[in-house]
């Protein structure tokens, strides 16, 4: 089930690159998206983390809400960069749990964080992430969890 | 015409905000504190310049392309972002923290 | 617990993506920039990317040493066969215009298999190299 | 307005690469060049449309992923000096292994 989704999903991805619909090129591409299924199957990386497909309708809703709070972190930056006197920043390193049940929302929750700017995961452990943050705003702001919440809320709840 | 000049809105401001990134990269102190300066460039302004060109792109193969370049740094950005910081406190660089 | 899931998580999503672009690539030279060279250099980065995130021995499993040695001669032969099918049918080396029905088909046929070729050997030598290079000095 | 952004992002790239040269650590080094990369996917973009030859963005496309993989490549050699040190500490390797 997991491999006829995938294939199509190369299919796809080879039929929106190529755009040309030549029996050759069509025949091409089918010999390439099984080449591809065939490596990726030898390399094993085909998995629910890989190629969460049962959850790939509920992304854009969580990452509609990372977009927001990406633009309001790249502001906040941006005023501290420009800043006239000298840069008004306060360099945190916090220790925040984890609070992500598998590993796929940990690496979703540690990428989240890497992505707004301001706080960059330095380290994913079993239990915590170790947080580099830009001033102790923003440190207060993730010490919260209310990213977190929202991973949970909006792609693994039911 | 109003899609053009959005386009040349988004394209110049995410631009700019390159450069702003470029200047945050010499004005922060440290290596750590330099990342976040690198985020700014790796996610607004590249989200701002790509989806000014997608506008003018409309919707054809181009604007697919964009989006898969945008898809690509939005994984990978972080993922380097997240590798270099951890190689550098794991090789026992420290961070320049607040003392307050 | 290994120390970079995230790398081991978003390696696992791009190499797919990254061989299937390479194989685009391959295919898609007379419509665009690309062909078989820049395609057997992107194609081997995806086996690179995998053998620096995965380790070296799991990169040298997916494709066997010795499949990658006959495959780099594989595509100079396929290279070289091109050209001398043309001269066997009457036309220059590498003179692509016989090789089909007319000379479009000919041609189409022709710089498709040469092109082949090049990924083939341009893939599996760039391999051969970085094995070779990042195996120095293990035990 | 494609000029302008062009120039934006080379001054940017100039910036990126002053910082690549003057260091201080490794680190800031490869940071600074990874910031570069990303500059040049989307100068290449831009420079698509500039011509007016949009398959120029498969190249885009292609530096976003060399871009990455380079600095991992750098990253693994700075950390361990050589490419073949599994990063797998504890010898815990399941996924990803070949069949």
């Amino acid at each position: 089930m997991r491999y006829i989704s995938f294939v199509l999903l190369l299919v796809l991805f080879w039929i929106a690159l190529s755009g040309h619909f030549e029996p050759l090129l069509l025949a091409l591409g089918a010999v390439s998206v099984l080449l591809t299924a065939f490596l990726s199957h030898r390399m094993n990386i085909i998995d629910h983390e890989s190629y969460p497909l049962h959850l790939s309708l509920k992304f854009p809703i969580y990452y509609s809400y990372l977009f927001g709070e990406i633009i309001k972190a790249n502001i906040d930056v941006i005023k501290r960069i420009l800043s006239w006197e000298k840069t008004p920043i306060s360099p945190q390193m916090i220790e925040i749990p984890r609070s992500q049940l598998t590993d796929l929302g940990a690496v979703i929750y540690a990428n989240s964080i890497t992505l707004t700017p301001g706080t960059v995961t330095i380290k994913l452990s079993e239990d915590s992430l170790t947080v580099h943050a830009l001033s102790k705003e923003v440190a207060d702001d993730l010490a919260t969890g209310t990213m977190s919440k929202e991973i949970t809320k909006r792609v693994f709840k039911e | 015409m109003i899609i053009d000049i959005l386009s040349s809105i988004l394209l110049l401001v995410g631009a700019a905000l390159g450069i702003v990134g470029g200047i945050g990269i010499h004005r922060f102190p440290d290596f750590y504190t330099r990342l976040h300066a690198i985020g700014i460039t790796d996610t607004l302004s590249a989200l701002m310049i790509l989806l000014g060109l997608a506008l003018q792109a409309g919707w054809s193969i181009a604007a697919f392309k964009l989006a898969m370049i945008f898809v690509f740094l939005f994984f990978t950005s972080p993922t380097a972002s997240h590798a270099l910081a951890y190689a550098a406190q794991h090789s026992g660089l420290k961070p320049k923290l607040d003392q307050k | 617990m290994k120390p970079n899931l995230i790398l081991h998580v978003i390696a696992k999503f791009l190499i797919p993506l990254i061989i299937l672009f390479a194989l685009y690539v391959q295919f898609h030279g007379d419509f665009g920039p690309g062909g078989g060279f820049q395609a057997g250099v992107i194609f081997s980065a995806a086996i690179i990317l995998y053998s620096l995130v995965f380790g070296l021995e799991s990169g040298e499993k997916i494709i066997p040493h010795h499949w990658l040695r006959i495959l780099a001669s594989l595509g100079v032969v396929i290279y070289a066969g091109v050209g001398i099918e043309s001269l066997f049918l009457g036309g220059n080396y590498l003179d692509y215009t016989i090789l089909g029905s007319n000379q479009i088909a000919g041609q189409h046929l022709g710089i498709l298999l040469v092109e082949l070729g090049v990924g083939i050997t341009v893939a599996a030598a760039m391999l051969i190299l970085f094995f070779a290079f990042a195996g120095r000095g293990r035990e | 307005m494609y000029i302008a952004a062009s120039l934006a992002i080379l001054v940017t790239m100039g910036l990126a690469l002053a910082r690549a040269l003057s260091g201080p650590t490794t680190y800031d080094r490869i940071a600074a060049v990874n910031m570069h990369g990303t500059k040049t996917v989307l100068l290449i973009a831009v420079f698509a449309f500039l011509s007016g030859r949009t398959d120029v963005l498969d190249i885009a496309l292609v530096y976003a992923l060399i871009n990455f993989i380079g600095v991992v490549a750098a990253l693994k050699l700075v950390e361990h000096g050589n490419f073949h040190t599994s990063d797998n500490y504890d010898g815990d390797v399941k996924e990803g292994e070949p069949k």
